[in-house]
């Protein structure tokens, strides 16, 4: 395997509050390959799209990386000025959110907006920039794109909003691409579009993804390998065949166990007890041995850490994978 | 667009005709006009003739409507402290209360969006510090107090500018006595524009910079950043323009009142405007003079209104596909 | 031209029209002086002297000859001859005029001659040409063109030439007006008395400014050449500044406090049934709380003169007799008790804010004075427009106990009883600013002898009759003479007139 | 407090010929001056089905089909433009008696998508589930009435303790629970539940299908379920109506409509989900979006979109039989 | 029933406590002095207004205790100060530390009435438009138009004239405070109005409503208990920001001669008539009650802004 083309050691990200500095990501690590699609699944607050964004270097004050440390082609980016990681955004590193509603600059036409940015990374002339526009939108599927770009963004569906994001995350065509939730505000069958084109993208382009998501389907549809997320860790991570069908932590376990199955009917759900801790009551030791049938005393007071547990890496002191493998076998 | 158009005028219209409704009645009822006209000794008869040339003996609504009629072909009447048909006098006056509202406007916002734009984007810079806790001073001291001790500073005692008045004016085709062609006419405009345009000055920067603020936080903003947008781009390009919608509301809006609120800069300013011709007329009970100021100041309203909602559509795509559909 | 030289005064209320005839107001008529002559005038020492009539013979006590004065011209070039003397009687006395007593009722107007006018009267008045000064000349030829053969009503429903525009044979005229605002005079080439001429200006430019710290702060400045009034307050700031000055002197007016004496119960008072001001110990009781010399050094900062009488001392020989009763609140707590009072009574003061010198400054302090003595008196003090509409006959006298001030306009005492201090009725018959209906039926009989006695001195002895009857009734409580007070620059040269006239032509600016 | 209608029918609601038409135009003047007719939207167009007592209907159909309009029109939140619903034989609406009517609002309860505004944020939990209780008399006494809350929280899966809290001190789950009891607190027997997980994580909402299954099987309710997710609907229901733009277009059993799918739509919307047990498979034959309401194309709304069309479909509308609205079915 | 569950018992004062210890509201109040200042000094403002009787050296309002032979006299550190009256007297003699504790009392009552009726009506209209919508709401939308076009200080000198007017002088004799009162009141209504029906329009559909009205929970009782208690945020902020504005629009009445009399002074009155002896050198006849009237209208002001920053949950 060559380098990764973006490699993540050891992330931390704290809030600073008044009551001392909350750890909202804590000890993240993980390499991105050229082409890869990364999915990061999790409930909500687990700190996938904290990642993202500290990925990108946006992480709004009173937030802020402090430990750790990110890698872009070798090249460390977590202290850049924020002049030089101006540059890297839309440049080398892409990013998507989660609406496609909002995240146009409803005042500004769709191809003005593409402009802008084009111009923003790459010398060229206006002609061109506004050349290379239509050329995006025509590649992300939009019909008529020369007539559309002069169009606003609320004179197109969701659907074709999200694709409209998706063009002006390539416009510079970045290497990396951080896909916050790119389908949850569509419908399935738009859903199913979008992954579609990001599916094909990705493998034209070359393109590196990091694709949060809590949809565990859309990460089965798409992505590679997959990273689950609990409490600001990764608590597994691996090829998503193996972490979908033979999850070695117990809370991937619980997590694969609820998602209701287009096959089974009437089954009743797996369910994990309670909730994720709240950050400011994480417990000691490993963030999940309050709901985690297997915890024992060690759980509660040492923290496991990410290591080899059979097909995939989790950090769990009870992994799962003999019982799985012997069902598999 | 047209159609969105026509429906504002009928609006304006109707609110109009309201208005003049409640300033006829609120004005028949304030003061005694005929004791205000008449020489001291008059007698009872001769009031009585009076009252009855004037038409308030006639019933309420016809003189009401004969009042709505007369000033739609913007016959006011004549003051009865001035003796002067009440559209000359407005029309003396406008000038000087536009030209004072517009400067002052062009003040308060001029200063008040740079301001609010830099207290936005720095929200906790010292200098934001300095300059909202510095703003809330300019909505708490009373107009007259500003307009006094500006007064007593810069014209009593620094010499600098002048304490009362419009100084030098030049006619326009002699319909328009500006005082914005001479420096005399400059130099006394400061002092009340400042006066007149603090409050809103910083009504606007408080505005702006909360909407700056709020839509900083937005996702199209993040969106912007996450593709590298300068922060010039960001700042201007997008937030500043969306930020604008609601600030120009709050503007129009704003205008409106000072030609109302002028009433008291003219009044310590002695500004030769419709404020102080209002409140003249107040003191006097001139009633004719007092219904065409509140019908002028209704105008203006709504046509500000009006100026803001086609606005709004030129700056608002959205706007305009909600007016068209 | 830019190097015009320009008189700049302010004055707090507005210019309102310019016609002679419309308003009897002291500062329009003062305003309108500079552009108009009457037949006669008076000077710096308010002594009746010659001015479009050259001379004047009483031919016997009902005719009266005057003799115009040659070569007069008006501004706008017509000769001024007895003609518009004429014309002028008769407009003065058309509906819409608020000068009609300039000329008592009944009186011919006779031409003799193009320069030689009779009038004709019905009954003796030795005092017919008191007025005249403010009787203004204006001219047929012009009004008739102009379509302005009747006064500017003030009822307003048409206007006319005048109400905008002036044409007088004074020694300035207007060049432009905008109401409330400013007027421009520029001297009038015509004038025919350039041998008295002390003014070098070239123009003269009037502006309100309402606000007296304004008004103070545009002298200070050097915005304006001459303000009026200066607020007492400020006097001693604008001494001390190096470029102004402020010309005192006694006014004429005397501000005095009435009491509705007439109704049969009081309006605005907590005793019912009855009106404690009828009664002679409480009108006594109100007097004797009022401490003056505490309003003359505290609230007028010396510049009043207390007064026993209502009129101007230099105004009547005689008013050296009389003497105010002293300030003695346990007399009048005595009193008080003796006319059924002991615990005072509770009444509304009525007083404008905006007319004399600290007007409700002065109210206040009588409040507060008439509380030492138990009134519970509560100040309701008002804009002037609204209050004389309220204190007079427009409202039925609405009011129970106010402030008043009076300059007789003829300066003699006959004018201040009869309009004062005569019976009225309760549509204001009789005496019209008798706000308080004080009557005594021996004041109205004395006061009909005096308007035709002839002889000063028995007149002098009729008036000091009344005045002794109206002092003892204690129908009236004066006050004082406020000071007259002008705050100017001291480029500017002008003479203090105690009538409050500021004449043009008396002035002079340094360059 | 079963009713006796219960032995001879075992259908509890009944929904015939449902229709809603939106008035979208503005106020008459407008009409007037922009020279154009009314402008409707037809949210609902002849929607009929049954609910048999104890089960759950699911109603699926991707964003603005109407599932919503629906629902608030079956519990009377809003008028209907024609059609009837009867429930218990007592027909919803201003027909019906008084006492009549306060009894089928005791029996109907609802449970909405979004746990954060569906609860007052300025009640105590306590008060919330109480007021339907004390709105409805069913208790009197205080104490009584707050021993019966505590017994509701203890159902759901809360703590008597948390009467007092406030909602914003829950998680969406937590809060997802408290509606649940509230809408128990009257003893329906019938309760509407419109997406009451989507806006919830797939764990806990595992939790919330479970609790449901639970209670309907220890109260006997009755269901509608609606959802945009074809696999929680798989999972719940046991019929299944698929809405297409306001129209039923397929009714059957959950079963059926997964295995033997009949109208295109519904197997493209099956198509389009994506699927847990086959990663990494692309989803294929889905086309454009859900068309404007406001002019919906003629005929079938769907053939637009339809592999199969023909020229028929563009002008007839086709009848509703079989449990089906297809020309080709 | 439900109100005394939504009320909560007092075993859970110690809980509330913890809440309040634990809110952004009170976290960011101790983190700025500035308003912690400005409460301190709008509290200690308001106490000794309402405490006036009490701590005032003299009572201002008794004509008989004024000697006008104390007029002008500097404060008590100044030479010719006496020592009777540490921040001096006025024109007429009044010691003027008394006449600005009852002129703040004044003030302060006419504001905070003002207010208060300026919230009862714009909240009830607001809530009506916003809930009933219709032609409700459009009537009532279009009049607050009207409103609009006469800003507060037009409006509140008509409806002042107006009362004087049809009242006429004899009645209004002591109620200026209450017409005072009014005025402001009708100037400012529409503003709550307009946040409340803005967000009566928001609350009115979002489920917890619907949830009510399900169940068959009359009209004005999802008013009164669900919609307004949501509704009131907003107008709390507006309403600290207007009680500042409340106080300026009392002196600015008075300045244009329409509010109280000077023997019942207001702050503005006392401005007013101090205004004139701003260049005479009797400074502070002006100073004090114009310091008193610009620090409480400021600290309000900061107060209020305060509020809106921290209750904004969008800027946190
Ligand atoms: N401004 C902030 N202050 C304090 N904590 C914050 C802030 N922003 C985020 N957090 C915390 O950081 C944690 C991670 O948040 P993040 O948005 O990354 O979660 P997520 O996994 O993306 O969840 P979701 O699925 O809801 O988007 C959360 O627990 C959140 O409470
Ligand atoms: N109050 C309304 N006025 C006008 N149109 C409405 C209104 N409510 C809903 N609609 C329209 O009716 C159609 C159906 O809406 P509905 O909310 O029932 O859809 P839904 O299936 O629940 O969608 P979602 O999944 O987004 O909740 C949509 O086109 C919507 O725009
Ligand atoms: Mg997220
Ligand atoms: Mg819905």
């Amino acid at each position: 395997m060559s380098d990764p083309i973006l490699s993540v050691k050891d992330l931390r990200v704290e809030f600073a509050t008044r009551s001392g500095p909350l750890r909202a990501i804590d000890g993240v690590s993980f390499d991105l390959n050229k082409g890869e699609v990364l999915g990061f699944v999790g409930e909500s607050g687990a700190g996938k799209s904290l990642t993202g964004t500290a990925v990108i270097g946006l992480i709004d004050p009173p937030g802020k990386i402090t430990g750790g440390e990110i890698r872009l082609e070798g090249r460390r980016i977590d202290h850049l000025s924020i002049e030089e990681l101006r540059r890297i955004r839309g440049r080398e590193i892409g990013m998507i959110f989660q609406d496609p509603l909002t995240s146009l600059d409803p005042l500004m036409r769709i191809g003005d907006q593409l402009i802008e940015t084009i111009i923003t990374h790459v010398a060229v002339s206006r002609t061109e920039a506004r050349a290379r526009a239509v050329k995006l939108l025509e590649d992300v599927g939009i019909p008529a794109a020369a007539e559309r770009v002069m169009s606003y963004p609320h004179e197109f569906s969701g659907g074709m909003r999200q694709r409209v994001v998706i063009a002006l995350a390539l416009a510079a065509e970045p290497k990396v691409i951080i896909a916050d939730e790119p389908t949850t505000a569509l419908d399935v069958s738009v859903q199913a579009q979008i992954i579609a084109l990001l599916k094909k993208l990705t493998s034209e382009r070359g393109m590196a993804v990091m694709l949060i998501t809590h949809d565990m389907g859309v990460i089965a549809q798409i992505a590679n390998r997959v990273a689950v997320m609990y409490s600001g860790r990764i608590v597994e991570i691996g090829p998503v065949a193996d972490v979908v069908r033979q999850p070695a932590h117990p809370y991937s376990m619980g997590l694969m166990g609820s998602i209701p199955s287009l096959h089974a009917e009437h089954a009743r759900l797996k369910q994990i007890p309670g909730s994720m801790p709240r950050l400011t009551a994480l417990p000691a030791g490993c963030a999940f041995s309050p709901r985690c049938e297997r915890a024992d005393a060690r759980c509660k007071v040492e923290r496991p850490a990410l290591a080899a547990t059979g097909m995939t890496t989790s950090a769990c002191f009870h992994p799962v994978t003999s019982t799985v493998a012997e069902v598999a076998g | 667009m047209l159609a969105f158009l026509i429906r504002r005028l009928f609006e304006a219209a109707l609110v109009m005709i309201v208005v003049a409704i409640v300033a006829f009645t609120l004005f028949r009822f304030v003061g005694d006009p005929v004791s205000q006209m008449v020489s001291q000794d008059a007698t009872i008869a001769q009031r009585e003739a009076l009252k009855a040339e004037l038409g308030l003996n006639d019933p309420l609504i016809v003189q009401c409507a004969h009042f709505i009629w007369k000033s739609l072909h913007f016959d006011f009447g004549i003051s009865y402290k001035f003796r002067e048909p009440v559209v000359n006098l407005l029309g003396q006056r406008m000038p000087a209360t536009l030209e004072l509202a517009a400067i002052a406007s062009l003040f308060a916002i001029g200063i008040g969006i740079p301001l609010g734009v830099y207290t936005g984007i720095n929200r906790d810079s010292l200098l934001t510090r300095v300059i909202m806790a510095g703003s809330l001073i300019g909505v708490s001291l009373p107009t007259f107090l500003i307009g006094i001790l500006l007064i007593y500073l810069f014209a009593v005692t620094l010499h600098w500018l002048p304490s009362y008045g419009r100084g030098e004016t030049t006619s326009f085709f002699g319909l328009w006595q500006t005082g914005l062609l001479t420096s005399g006419g400059l130099r006394a405009l400061v002092l009340p524009a400042v006066t007149l345009g603090l409050f809103q000055l910083t009504l606007v920067m408080r505005l702006v910079r909360s909407e700056m603020m709020e839509v900083l936080r937005t996702d199209y903003i993040r969106f912007g950043r996450a593709r590298g947008l300068t922060n010039r781009a960001i700042y201007f390009a997008h937030a500043l323009k969306n930020t604008l919608v609601p600030v120009i509301t709050v503007i129009g809006v704003e205008i409106g009142t000072l030609i109302a609120f002028s009433i008291i800069t003219e009044t310590v300013f002695q500004w030769p405007g419709m404020g102080l011709l209002f409140i003249q007329s107040v003191q006097f009970a001139d009633i004719p003079i007092m219904a065409a100021y509140l019908l002028l100041s209704a105008v203006i309203f709504v046509t500000l209104n009006l100026v803001v909602d086609i606005l709004y559509m030129l700056i608002d795509p959205r706007i305009r596909v909600a007016v068209r559909a | 031209p830019a190097s015009a030289l320009t008189f700049r005064y302010a004055f707090q209320g507005d210019l309102n029209g310019l016609d002679p005839y419309t308003l009897n107001e002291t500062f329009a008529q003062a305003a309108l002086n500079n552009i108009y002559d009457g037949l006669t005038r008076r000077d710096e020492n308010l002594k009746i002297v010659p001015c479009l009539a050259e001379s004047w013979e009483v031919l016997n006590p009902l005719q009266w000859r005057f003799h115009l004065r040659h070569g007069v011209k008006f501004a706008g070039g017509e000769d001024f001859t007895a003609d518009d003397v004429l014309f002028s009687a008769e407009r003065v006395q058309q509906p819409g005029s608020q000068m009609t007593t300039k000329i008592p009722a009944g009186t011919k107007v006779v031409k003799v001659d193009d320069y030689t006018v009779d009038f004709i009267l019905t009954t003796p008045n030795p005092i017919l040409i008191a007025e005249w000064d403010n009787w203004m000349m204006m001219s047929k030829k012009w009004a008739e063109a102009n379509g302005a053969e009747k006064p500017q009503a003030a009822s307003g429903s048409q206007l006319n030439a005048f109400a905008l525009k002036a044409n007088g044979t004074g020694p300035f005229m207007v060049v432009s007006h905008e109401p409330g605002v400013k007027t421009v005079y520029k001297p009038n080439p015509n004038w025919w008395d350039k041998a008295n001429k002390k003014f070098n200006f070239d123009e003269v430019v009037f502006t309100t400014i309402k606000s007296p710290a304004t008004r103070v702060a545009a002298l200070l400045t050097g915005e304006v050449d001459l303000i009026e009034p200066v607020p007492v307050q400020d006097m001693q700031r604008i001494a001390d500044n190096p470029t102004t000055s402020v010309l005192t002197g006694p006014e004429l007016r005397t501000v005095f406090l009435y009491m509705d004496e007439k109704r049969d119960e009081l309006l605005y008072s907590s005793v019912k049934g009855k009106n404690p001001f009828k009664d002679l110990r409480v009108r006594k009781a109100f007097y004797e709380a009022i401490d003056i010399e505490a309003i003359k050094t505290k609230i007028m900062r010396g510049l009043a003169t207390p007064s026993a009488l209502l009129i101007a001392p230099s105004l009547y020989s005689r008013s050296g007799e009389f003497k105010r009763l002293p300030y003695d609140p346990a007399d009048a707590k005595k009193l008080l008790a003796e006319a059924g009072y002991p615990d005072g009574f509770e009444l509304t003061m009525h007083c404008p804010n905006d007319r004399y010198v600290n007007d409700e400054a002065i109210c206040q302090a009588v409040t507060s004075m008439l509380a030492k003595i138990g009134i519970k008196a509560t100040l309701n003090a008002m804009p002037k427009a609204v209050y004389f509409a309220k204190a007079g006959p427009a409202q039925h006298y609405d009011v129970s106990f106010g402030m008043l001030g009076w300059t007789p306009s003829g300066l003699d005492s006959w004018n201040v009883i009869a309009n004062l201090a005569g019976c009225r009725d309760d549509n204001g018959v009789g005496g019209t600013f008798n706000y308080g209906g004080y009557c005594n039926p021996k004041v109205d009989e004395l006061n009909k002898q005096i308007l035709v006695e002839t002889d000063i001195k028995k007149r002098d002895e009729l008036i000091a009759q009344a005045y002794k009857i109206i002092s003892d009734d204690v129908g009236l409580l004066p006050l004082h003479q406020q000071a007259l007070a002008w705050g100017v620059s001291k480029k500017i040269k002008i003479p203090l007139r105690s009538d409050d006239e500021i004449m043009f032509y008396t002035a002079n600016k340094q360059e | 407090m079963k009713s006796q209608s219960d032995d001879i029918t075992p259908t509890l609601v009944t929904v015939s010929k449902l229709r809603k038409v939106y008035d979208l135009s503005g106020p008459w003047l407008e009409k007037v001056l922009a020279g154009k007719g009314k402008q409707t939207v037809t949210a609902v167009d002849n929607v009929s089905f049954d609910i048999k007592r104890g089960e759950t209907f699911a109603l699926v159909g991707e964003s603005g089909s109407g599932k919503t309009t629906v629902a608030r029109m079956v519990v009377g939140l809003l008028e209907r433009t024609a059609g009837e619903v009867r429930i218990d034989g007592i027909s919803v609406g201003s027909t019906a008696s008084a006492g009549e009517r306060a009894r089928l609002r005791r029996s109907i309860q609802m449970i909405f998508q979004d746990p954060y505004a569906s609860l007052n944020p300025r009640w105590t939990v306590g008060a919330i589930i109480a007021e339907p209780i004390v709105t409805f008399g069913l208790i009197k006494g205080k104490a009584a009435v707050a021993e019966r809350v505590g017994e509701l929280l203890t159902l759901v899966g809360l703590s008597p303790a948390d009467a007092v809290k406030y909602p914003h001190q829950f998680s969406g789950g937590q809060r997802q629970r408290i509606a649940i009891a509230r809408a128990l607190s009257s003893n329906p027997e019938f309760i509407v539940c419109d997406e009451p997980t989507s806006a919830l994580d797939v764990s806990v909402q595992a939790q919330i299908l479970n609790l449901m299954a639970d209670l309907q099987e220890r109260l006997g309710l009755t269901y509608l379920f609606i959802s945009h997710n074809l696999a929680v609907v798989r999972h719940v229901a046991d019929q299944i109506g698929v809405l297409y733009l306001g129209r039923l277009v397929e009714i059957a059993g959950s079963r059926d409509i997964f295995e033997r799918p009949r109208h295109p739509y519904t197997k493209m919307l099956i198509a389009a989900v994506p699927d847990l047990e086959d990663p990494g498979k692309a989803p294929e034959g889905i086309v454009g979006e859900i068309p404007n309401p406001v002019s919906p194309p003629t005929g079938c709304h769907f053939h637009p979109r339809c592999p199969l069309a023909m020229d028929r479909c563009k002008i007839e509308v086709p009848a509703f039989r079989d449990g089906v609205a297809c020309h080709l079915a | 029933m439900v109100d005394s569950l939504i009320k909560a018992p007092r075993s859970r004062l110690m809980l509330r406590l913890d809440a309040i210890r634990d809110s952004h509201l009170f976290y960011s109040f101790t983190r700025s002095w500035i308003v912690m200042v400005a409460a301190f000094f709008a509290l200690l403002i308001v106490a000794a207004a309402a405490l006036a009787p009490l701590i005032a050296p003299s009572n201002p309002l008794d004509l008989a205790s004024l000697d006008l032979m104390n007029a002008r006299i500097p404060p008590r550190w100044l030479e010719n100060g006496d020592p009777q009256f540490l921040l001096g007297t006025d024109d007429q003699g009044r010691d003027l530390l008394s006449a600005l504790l009852y002129g703040a009392q004044v003030s302060i009552g006419v504001a905070l009435l003002s207010t208060v009726l300026a919230i009862l009506i714009g909240v009830t209209v607001g809530l009506i438009a916003g809930y009933y919508g219709g032609i409700i709401d459009t009537v009532i939308m279009r009049l607050t138009d009207v409103q609009l076009t006469f800003p507060a200080i037009l409006t509140a000198l008509l409806v002042n004239g107006a009362t004087r007017a049809i009242l006429g002088d004899r009645q209004i004799q002591g109620s200026e405070f209450w017409i005072l009162v009014v005025s402001i009141a009708l100037a400012f209504w529409v503003k709550y109005a307009r946040v409340v029906r803005a967000s009566t329009l928001q609350e009115r559909n979002k489920d917890y409503v619907h949830a009510a009205r399900l169940i068959g929970v009359k009209s004005w009782k999802i008013i009164v208990h669900h919609i307004l208690p949501n509704v009131l945020g907003p107008v709390t902020i507006i309403g600290t920001i207007s009680l500042a504005l409340a106080i300026i629009t009392e002196a600015t009445l008075s300045f244009l001669g329409v509010g109280l009399p000077p023997s019942h002074p207001s702050l503005g009155t006392l401005v007013q008539v101090g205004n004139e002896f701003l260049m005479s050198g009797e400074w502070w006849i002006v100073f004090f009650p114009g310091i008193v009237l610009a620090g409480l209208a400021l600290s309000v002001n900061i107060v209020g802004d305060w509020l809106r920053d921290a209750l904004n949950p969008k800027l946190r």
